[in-house]
Order: structure tokens, then sequence, then C-alpha cells
């Protein structure tokens, strides 16, 4: 079984219990600290880039081709997992699924650890997921799994990952995949 | 509660019929293949009410359909 | 009727220009207008390009309600209808909200423990509908009149709870009410609660922008959860999904909704902090070793009493609450330092405001805390009646 | 737009499920359609319903089915449902849905409605609520009939299996009398409530009463109900689908009881409003229906 | 070391008798002479749905209540709970203690390497078998998978007799119990399989007692040791 949180069943406590709260804007968090937009990008690089089964979980808002932004962002989040040697599992919807998901290929909200149980994956960017979901399967994987999850939110991020940067558009994202280049070549991985 | 229907394709190509797909209570599990003619079970999917079999013998005369063990395969 | 598609980038379907908040709020020129509560909630709602409303009938806040039916037929407010009871009112408000409609109701006590359900559907599908409750004594037996034990109810329903103090307060407390509410972080319910009658039906002066400007409107999908118009991914999605047991896991995504809904509200805090100009307000002298500690109209008496108090010598302040969820701790904690005895006079019998500050103070503050004066069932609170709670407390037996 | 929030982005097609590309590429959308989409695809094709954990043999399952697949446009519809075993089914549909409290669905639905019509006054969205009897005709009565007699434009359907299945087997308004339930030890002291017959004179220009036990035929009612819905005003089915487990039936004995109450309890009921006659006239000339 | 409490976690579908079976395994080990208490876990009470019951036996006072978070012994009524995850948890044996158990009804081997090492690391012993078949061979029906699965409990437990395990069908099935309707509709369904009640528990009993012994033979063979302390008399 995978190396579970503290609270192994329970999401408890969550961030904001212990005061921490989503970033001011043109800021990011990293664990409770509130820095730079830049040191948390070259930080989240360097997580992705070192941890084992580093992976990117897609959410709806990037997933379909539904709006000019989602399009443009489907490809720079193709080549970010690239330039990440990142693995990509989607979270294509929210719905509680019966029997069971396909915990190797897909992420559920409602039990996001089993993905990363099954996976053995040690850091995660969450992107294009709704807030609130984030949320509910960011406190879920804090408290049952190892894994450094980052958010890479459009509105406001997300206290319950360990890094978050906001509003984050397609032309933040050119950004964060320039500073993940750099990192690469520094770390020679 | 161990069963799950089976198709027995050949005599159901006989009859183009589909009626028992209609009358599945679960969707896209018992299911209609144009090209042989056939209805076919998605296993996985089938929760063994047998209520095709009611379809297909007691409804229609035809006995197509039967309720068998499934294959369970290990994870 | 107006038609939303007449709205273009600078003036929403009724021809209003749109502003922010901040310039609503603390920059456009104000003028002094005399009027009561429920006039200027309409006054308000009529700058917050709002979509929905719905309405139905009960003592003290019928008033508002019409005049927000008012505006609709005037085309400011885009769709309004009389619900069937406050259940239906309150559900049917869920449903414009989660279709993606700025959405604002209005309701008074027995009405509000009718809806009751609604209140933890509301935060827990993360709409941001605004509730402007006009506090009423609850039965039985049978009263109209002002007494806010009805807040009781609300306070753990996951919902924002904000409280205004008078007329002005309901007016600027309701435009920035929106506005905290719809923050993508937040995006929970908003109840701004009023003591009815002594604001709804209480005329006094109030300072008004033009009426030729209004707030953006709202933005559903900004949304932590996407609106039900079938226009944004996954195409696949329940509003607030049946999570039960047999879907393994579900206690965990159940604790984490929870804890979601609550985080929301704690997320609000800056955005309050300055819409709000501070989560608490407090009058009287900075080196008084008496405090009181109220929300609403126990603040207007308060400031009577301190007046008064003044004048005998004796410094006290009134630390006002201006939200109740969150909960300003740190704030009281702050504005408690160096105080002696804290008094919570209250409109209601149970006490309730005085409880939430006990817990907060609990072990972090040696002031004695005194639960009154109170008062409930429409009764006012004489200035007097508060000197005389103090006066016994200082100087036993000898009496104010 | 609509059909667009099942596009896969190219970028993400080969990470994606198969049951997702399946939806994108093989479910019937209407705009994908020349003819009226309708119950005639159900074999081949992609439904919009996925696994859920109802019973074994549930003929509720079974009327989904038919209802998903009769939606004229389903890209544009919002299903709203209630508390009860229809909600076991709701996390499954592959559409915006919503699941309300106990009751109060044609309230929540009649706010979603109103509001569509004034964000999207040039598109067609229809709001569909489905709920069981419990829901309808007991919590949920004075909701129900309220929006029917506002005048709601939206289409109700009712799952009536005669019983509260999902909490154990109570007695509810459309039990029949006599009928022995929990909470009902003697039987049922009073007749079965007509709803159909109060959708009628609570203002529904559509209403019917039938069972499941003829798929076409259910589908061709939640098609009129929904179109009549979307240009006159509220229309409302009562469609029985019984609960196996509390009337202690096997699992493949649903469809017989079915087609008994065809006869029975379930007789045949229909009422349109001339309006709505005349609407659905000029539907099946435009080939609509 | 035989503790003095121990807490088993039935995870099957519904309508396979994981609920009577721990009302039975409770009955049984209360007429024994232990303290015990069962009670299930209804998600949406389905046929063919997840459906969870558990029960706990010891020597003291047992005050835990709620599901079986940190089972000694799970109990796998259907290959479903493994191949579908039809279960409250997951995987099936998260929480399981050193020196625990498993008993799966399958007719092969579910497990994966991943599986097999963490459960040999905790030392805990995996029984699967057949057992709808082994109920269908004893008792002409699979209705009794749950009696089957019921005798290898107490056969791997070695301290509840069969007399006491008689008792617990005998209280079962004799006396009037609240059940869910769909209870209650299976419990009609198993009647109306044999002439008389008497019939039914004699089948039921035979099949508990054949499914006791041979695990009884089984914890020899794969050295499972007794778990539970013997009743205080």
């Amino acid at each position: 079984m995978a190396n579970q949180g503290p609270a192994y069943y329970s999401p408890y406590p969550a961030a904001t219990y212990e005061g921490v709260i989503t970033p001011p804007e043109g800021k990011a968090l990293l664990l409770e600290d509130v820095v730079d937009e830049e040191t948390a990008m070259r930080e989240i690089a360097k997580q992705m880039l070192t941890k084992e089964n580093a992976t990117i979980f897609p959410g709806p808002q990037v997933l379909y081709a539904w709006s000019d932004e989602a399009k443009r962002k489907a490809t720079l989040i193709k080549e970010m997992a690239e330039v990440l040697n990142a693995n990509m599992i989607p979270m294509y919807d929210y719905r509680p699924k019966y029997p069971k998901i396909d915990a190797e290929i897909e992420i559920n909200p409602n039990h996001p650890n089993l993905t990363i149980w099954e996976n053995k994956i040690k850091a995660a960017i969450f992107i294009g997921v709704h807030c609130h979901y984030a949320n509910v399967a960011l406190k879920i994987v804090r408290a049952e799994t190892d894994c450094y999850t980052i958010a890479m939110c459009a509105l406001s991020g997300h206290e319950d990952a360990m890094a978050t940067i906001r509003d984050q558009h397609a032309s933040d994202l050119e950004k964060f995949i320039k500073i993940a280049k750099e990192v690469k070549s520094e770390l020679g991985v | 509660m161990y069963y799950v229907a089976k198709v027995n394709a050949d005599m159901c190509a006989e009859y183009k019929c589909n009626t028992c797909t209609l009358y599945c209570p679960e969707a896209n599990t018992l299911m209609f293949d144009k090209s042989g003619n056939t209805s076919w079970v998605d296993v996985d999917r089938c929760k063994g009410c047998a209520l095709c079999v009611y379809v297909c013998t007691d409804m229609l005369n035809r006995d197509c359909i039967t309720m068998e063990m499934p294959n369970v395969e290990a994870v | 009727m107006s038609k939303r598609s007449d709205m273009t980038n600078t003036h929403n379907w009724s021809g209003q220009k749109l502003v922010s908040t901040d310039y609503l709020l603390f920059e456009a020129p104000r003028e002094k207008h005399f009027m009561t509560g429920s006039e200027v909630l309409k006054e308000a709602m009529k700058r917050c390009t709002v979509d929905a409303s719905v309405s139905y009938p009960i003592t003290p806040q019928s008033e508002a309600a019409h005049l927000i039916g008012e505006l609709w037929a005037e085309g400011y407010v885009g769709t309004y209808f009389r619900g069937e009871n406050e259940f239906g009112v309150m559900s049917e408000v869920a449903g414009c909200a989660m279709a993606g409609a700025r959405t604002v109701t209005t309701t008074s006590g027995p009405g509000t423990l009718r809806a009751m359900e609604n209140f933890a559907q509301w935060s827990g599908t993360r709409i941001p509908c605004q509730l402007i409750l006009m506090a009423r004594g609850i039965n039985s037996p049978l009263t109209i009149q002002p007494d806010n034990l009805e807040v009781s109810y609300m306070l753990e329903t996951g919902c924002m709870i904000w409280y205004a103090e008078n007329v002005q307060e309901l007016f600027d407390m309701s435009i920035a009410a929106f506005t905290v509410a719809e923050k993508p972080d937040v995006h929970v319910p908003i109840i701004t609660v009023v003591d009815g009658f002594f604001v709804s039906h209480t005329r006094e002066a109030v300072m008004l922008p033009a009426d030729d400007i209004a707030l953006e409107p709202y933005d559903p999908y900004k949304a932590p959860l996407p609106p039900i118009d079938s226009e944004t991914p996954p195409g696949r999605f329940l509003r607030d999904p049946f999570v039960m047991k047999s879907n393994y896991i579900s206690y965990a995504t159940h604790a984490s909704w929870q804890w979601e809904v609550r985080s929301a509200v704690e997320r609000s805090r800056p955005y309050a902090e300055h819409y709000l100009k501070g989560l608490i307000h407090i009058t009287g002298e900075d080196d008084a070793e008496i405090a009181f500690v109220t929300c609403g109209t126990a603040s207007n008496q308060a400031k009577e009493a301190h007046r008064e108090l003044m004048k005998l010598g004796i410094k006290t302040k009134v630390i006002k609450l201006r939200t109740i969820r969150p909960f300003p701790a740190k704030e009281l904690l702050e504005a408690v330092q160096g105080i002696k005895h804290i008094f919570v006079p209250e409109f209601n019998v149970v006490g309730w405001l005085e409880k939430e500050v006990r817990k907060e103070l609990y072990n972090k503050c040696e002031a004695d805390i005194v639960g009154g004066p109170r008062v409930a069932g429409g009764m006012s609170m004489p200035a007097e009646a508060i000197i005389a709670e103090v006066m016994e407390k200082i100087n036993p037996g000898k009496g104010a | 737009m609509a059909l667009d929030i099942y596009k896969i982005n190219p970028e993400f097609r080969d990470i994606m499920p198969q049951e997702i590309i399946d939806l994108e590429e093989k479910a019937t959308w209407s705009a994908k359609m020349d003819t009226p989409r309708g119950i005639k695809e159900l074999p081949d094709t992609k439904e919009l319903l996925e696994e859920h954990s109802l019973c074994a043999g549930c003929p509720e399952a079974a009327a989904l089915r038919y209802v998903l697949s009769a939606l004229p446009k389903p890209e544009d519809t919002i299903i709203v449902n209630s508390t009860g075993c229809t909600s076991l089914m709701f996390p499954h549909i592959a559409l915006h849905t919503v699941h309300s409290l106990f009751g109060n669905q044609n309230a929540v639905a009649s706010g979603i409605k109103r509001v569509l019509d004034w964000r999207f006054p040039d598109i067609e969205k229809d709001v569909v609520v489905l709920a069981g009897d419990g829901a309808t005709v007991d919590i949920g009565l004075d909701y129900t009939l309220q929006s029917f007699f506002r005048q709601e434009n939206i289409t109700t359907i009712c799952f009536d299996n005669e019983v509260y299945a999902n909490t154990g087997g109570q007695e509810s308004g459309a039990t029949a009398k006599g009928q022995v339930f929990k909470m009902a030890p003697l039987g049922k002291k009073f007749e079965k409530v007509p709803m159909w017959e109060l959708a009628t004179t609570s203002g529904c220009h559509y209403s019917v009463n039938m069972t499941a036990s003829a798929p076409k035929a259910v589908a061709k009612a939640v098609r009129e109900a929904i179109l009549v819905a979307r240009e006159i005003g509220p229309t409302f089915l009562n469609i029985y689908t019984p609960c196996i487990l509390e009337i202690g039936l096997s699992a493949n004995e649903g469809l017989g009881e079915m087609k008994d109450q065809d006869k029975g309890r379930f007789a045949s009921y229909k009422h349109v409003s001339p309006e709505a006659e005349e609407f659905l006239k000029k539907c099946k000339e435009e080939g609509r229906i | 070391m035989a503790k003095d409490s121990i807490k088993i976690r039935m995870p099957g579908l519904g309508g396979q008798g994981a609920v009577t079976a721990a009302h039975i395994a409770a009955t049984a080990a209360d007429t024994e002479g232990y303290y015990a208490v069962s009670n299930p876990f209804f998600g949406a009470e389905k046929r063919m749905a997840p459906s969870e019951s558990y029960a706990r036996i010891g020597t003291v006072p047992i005050y835990d209540r709620g599901e079986v978070i940190y089972p000694d012994i799970v109990m796998i009524f259907h290959p479903q709970v493994i191949t579908m995850g039809k279960s409250y948890t997951m995987p099936f044996y998260a929480g399981i203690k050193e020196n625990g158990l498993v008993i799966i009804n399958s007719d092969r081997d579910l497990l994966t390497d991943d599986d097999k090492k963490t459960l040999s690391d905790l030392n805990v012993k995996v029984l699967t078998k057949d057992f709808t078949q082994f109920a269908i061979d004893m008792a002409g029906t699979e209705l009794a998978t749950n009696m089957a699965m019921l005798g290898a409990l107490f056969g791997a437990l070695g301290t509840v007799s069969k007399p006491a395990i008689e008792e617990g069908i005998k209280d079962r099935f004799l006396k009037k119990y609240t059940a869910s309707g769909g209870t209650a509709t299976l419990d009609s369904v198993i009647e109306k399989k044999f002439k008389k009640k008497q019939e039914l528990i004699q089948k039921n009993l035979d099949t508990a007692s054949a499914a006791f012994d041979l695990t009884v033979e089984w914890c020899k063979e794969v050295g499972f040791e007794q778990i539970l302390e013997s009743p205080k008399k």
C-alpha cells in the first residue's frame, strides 16, 4: 500500500484550519509561505523533474475543446509534460464512478489517492480542474499520500496544494515552460 | 447471482431481432451488432437479472439467451 | 422587460454604466437621502446588476421583496417571481444561482426556519447568492417583532453571515456581499442580516451614489463549480453528486467537501477586510476597561449607553462585529486587550453571540464576560438597561 | 457551443478512456443528426448513461434508458433529480444534472429554467425533472403542483414505483389502497393519488399515465412532453416502474408486472390541451416527432 | 499471541447475506460466552451493489462502533469486491492488522504480486476458496454461500463451538427480525427453496459445519494460529 499521510482516512485538518489561505494576486504559495510567482515556478519545475513518476492531471477545462483558451492550453500542457518528463492522467469529469475507476489511466476527485497509490506518483500538477473539486481532491491527497501536489490555477489558487500559482493563463504557461526548461538544464535531467 | 447473460449468436442471427436490447435495464450492456445481426453481452456490465431471457424465451418463444457463469479474471 | 443581450462592455441591460465595486463603494460621489432599510435595499440592488430574484411574503421583509419586484418591472432585475413558500423560494434561488445568475432573496424569522434545509445545500453547491435576512422572532408563541434568535440557527450552515447595523450599512454591505461571495476562492452564499423593523422600517439619512452606475455582471464561468447550463465541461456533471457509501472512500469525499465549504468561508477574510473596511468597527475610548461586543441594533443601543456612561466618567468602547461567519476572532482578541469587563447585549433569549465570544476568547483573555443585557420578542433595549447592567457589575448593589 | 463541451482536445485523445471518446464519437447528439434521434439508436450507440448501482432487473433503470434516448436535444438538456432510488443513477448521466433536496426538484428546476431563458434567449434549453413518487406526490407535492400553476416550461417525469423503495419499503401517496407496506402495517387506508389527473387540473398541457412496459411508447411520450413544455407550458408523465424488491418479485419479473398493470392501475391516461395538440400536429408535420 | 478482541470486516454484494453472516457470527459468539456486536453499514442498499457488515468479538466488553477501519479478519464474499472494487475501502485489505486473516470467496487467485507481498509482510494468511460452489454442493443453493463463509470464519477462530453456531443460525431464522425490504424478500426466497424451515436450517448448518472442518485443516497446513483468546466461562 502506498505511503499514507498522518490522517490516513480523514482529510483533516484542512490548510485553512492552520491559517493558510490562497495567495494574494501576483503571488504564489509554497507550503505556507507566500512567495513570488517565479520562485514558485522554479520550485515546481524542480519537484516535477526530480520526484518519481511525476504526473500532470489535466481537468475538464483543458481536456475539452470548448474555448480558444482551452485549445491553446492543451498544446502547452502537452509541451509542459514533455519538458517535465511527466505522465498525463486525465480527470475528465467529477462524478463518483461506479463500480470503480481504472486507477492506472484516470483520476477521480472523490478518491484521487487511488490513482496516486496505483501509479506511485510522488509529484503531481492539477491543471484545468474546477477549483472546488481540485480542493476536495487536494485535501484527500494531502491526508492520504506523500505526493507533492501542485495547483496551477486560472483563478485564485489552492492552499491545500504544496505549491500553488494563480491566474495562470496560456501566456503564463509559456512562461512556466521557459523556466522549467532552464531548471531542467541546470539539473541536467 | 453469479450468472450473466450469454447470447447464442447463431440462433439470434436468424431472427434479425433486437427486442432484448431495448428491455435490458442496463445501458450499453446488451448490445446489437448490426454486421453479425446478433445481440451480444458486455459481461462486465451484466448484473445477471435474466430479464433478457424472459424477453427472448417467454415473450418471443425463441430461447437464444441463457444465463451462465462468467469468467472472472485476476486483476 | 429588459434583455440580457442589451448588455454591452460598458453598460448593463438597463443602461447603467458598469463600474468596479471599489468605485461604487468608495469613490463615486454620494448624496444624502432619507429612507427606510427596505427602500435602501432596493437602491442597493438597483446598482448590483442582479439577474434573478424570488420572493415570498412575510413580515417584516415583504416590503423589500416588493421593491425588488418593482426593480424587475423597471428593467433592472433580469427575472423575478413569487415562490410558493420559503422552502420553495430558497430552492428556486438555488436553481437560479446554479444556472449562472446573480441572485438575491429576502426572508424573516419563521420563513428562515421553514427554508432551513436549503441553506446547507446552498453552501454545499457553492452558489454565491445573497439572502437578506430581516431578523424577526420565531414561534411559538407567534410574534412578528424583531428578535435575532433565528441567526443562531444559521451559524453552521456553511454560509457567510454579515450583520449590518443600520440603513447605511445595509446599503454598502449588500453591494460588497455579492462581490465577496462571487470571488472564485470564496463562492459560497452570503447572508446579510439586519434586525427587522429596527432597520427595515426605520427611516434615516443615508448617503447614496448616483443610480446610473452598477456593478459588473456576475461571470459564472469564474466559479469553482461549473454552472448548470450545458455550456461548460465536463458535460457529465452533477451539481450535488450523491456520494453514497457504496462508492468507496466517499466518507473522505464528504468530509473534504464539508471542510472545503468552511475553508471557502475562511478565504473571504481578506476580501471582507477590504470591502467592509475591517471585520469589526470600534467606537469609544482606546483606554477603556469596559467593552460592549455587539452586532446589529445592539451596537446602536450600546453606543447610546457608551455616551451616557462617559457623562458619568466611565470609559467604555463598543466593538461591533460586522462578520459573524467568518468570525473575526483575531480582531476581537486585539480589541479586548486591556479590557476588564466585556458585556454582550443581545436581542434574543439564548445569547448566541455571547457563546461565540466566550468560545473565541476562552483562555486567551482575562476579561470577565457578561452575557447581557438581553431582550427578546420585540422589546427595545434602552441604554438605561445597559447602563444598569454595567453599574451593577462595577459597583454592585449601588445601582446606576 | 453545448456540443463542444464533449469534444476532446487532440492533445489528450490518447490518454482519454474509451467511454469518453465514445461519448464524443458514438453518442447520439441532436446537433450531429439530420433526423430526430430516438430509441431506435439504443441497441448500437453509446448511451448517455453509465453503470450505476440500481438493483439487477430494476424497471426504473430501463425506463431511464428510454427517457434519455428520447430527449430531443440532450446537449442542451438539464435534468433535475430528487432523493430516492433515481439518485443512484443520476451521477451516471452524461449531461449537466442536479441532485436537489428531497421534494424541491420542481422548485430548483423552475429557477434553472427561468435563468436559462434569461441568459440564453436564443437557444432552446430543456429542463426535465425526474423523481420518484415520494418526491413528486408526497414531500414535494406542493412544489410539483405550484410549478404547474406557475406554468413553468418544464417537463416533470415521475417514476412511480408506488413505494418509498430507497428507504426500505414504506407506503407512499402513490401506493394502492389496501397494500401492506412499512408504515402502513394494516394496509394503506386511502386510494392511490391520481397524480396525472391532478396535473391536468393544475394546468399541465400534456399529462400521461403509463407503465414502462413498451419502450417506444415511453420514448414517444417523453419526446412530446418535452417539446410541449418548451413551447407551451408544463407537462407531466407518470410512469410505473415497479420496485421488484419491495413487492417480492425476482429480478426478471418486472416486465411481466408492468404488462399486467397496463390493464390495471396504470391503464393508459392521456390529456393533451388544445394548444398542445395543435403544436404537436405542427411538430409532426415538421418531422420533429 | 491470541488477542482479547478482534474485528472482522465483511464486504460483499447486496443480496449475498453478508449482513446476515455478521448477525449470526455475533450471536454465535455471544452464545459461546464472548462479548460480541455486529452491525451493517448500508450504502445504497441494492442487489449486487456493495454492502458491508462488521462483527467484533472479544473476551472484554466491546465499545468500538461503526465500520471497521483496522480489521483482524477480512471476509470477501464476492470476487467483484476485488475485481471491480465493490468495496468501501480500497484496497480491500486496507488497514488489516499483523497476523490477520483474509478469506476470499473465489474459484481462483485474485491477488496481485504486490498484494501478496504486502499481506505476507504482515504475516496475514489468505484462504481463497469457491465457497459458492461449496454451498451449491452442500445445500443445493448459492444462497448458502454466507453459511459456508461463516463456517470458515469459525473454523479459523477455533474457539466458537458448533452448538453455538447452530444456536446463532436458529436464532436468525426462527425469530422475527427487523430486516430491510430486500433482506425480507431474500429470506422468503430462501424459505421457498426448502419445504420446511427446519430443512433450511439443517442445510445451512451442514454447510457451515463442513466449511468449519475444512478450515480447521487449512489453518494447520498454513500455520494460522489462534487469534482470539478463548472465552472466559
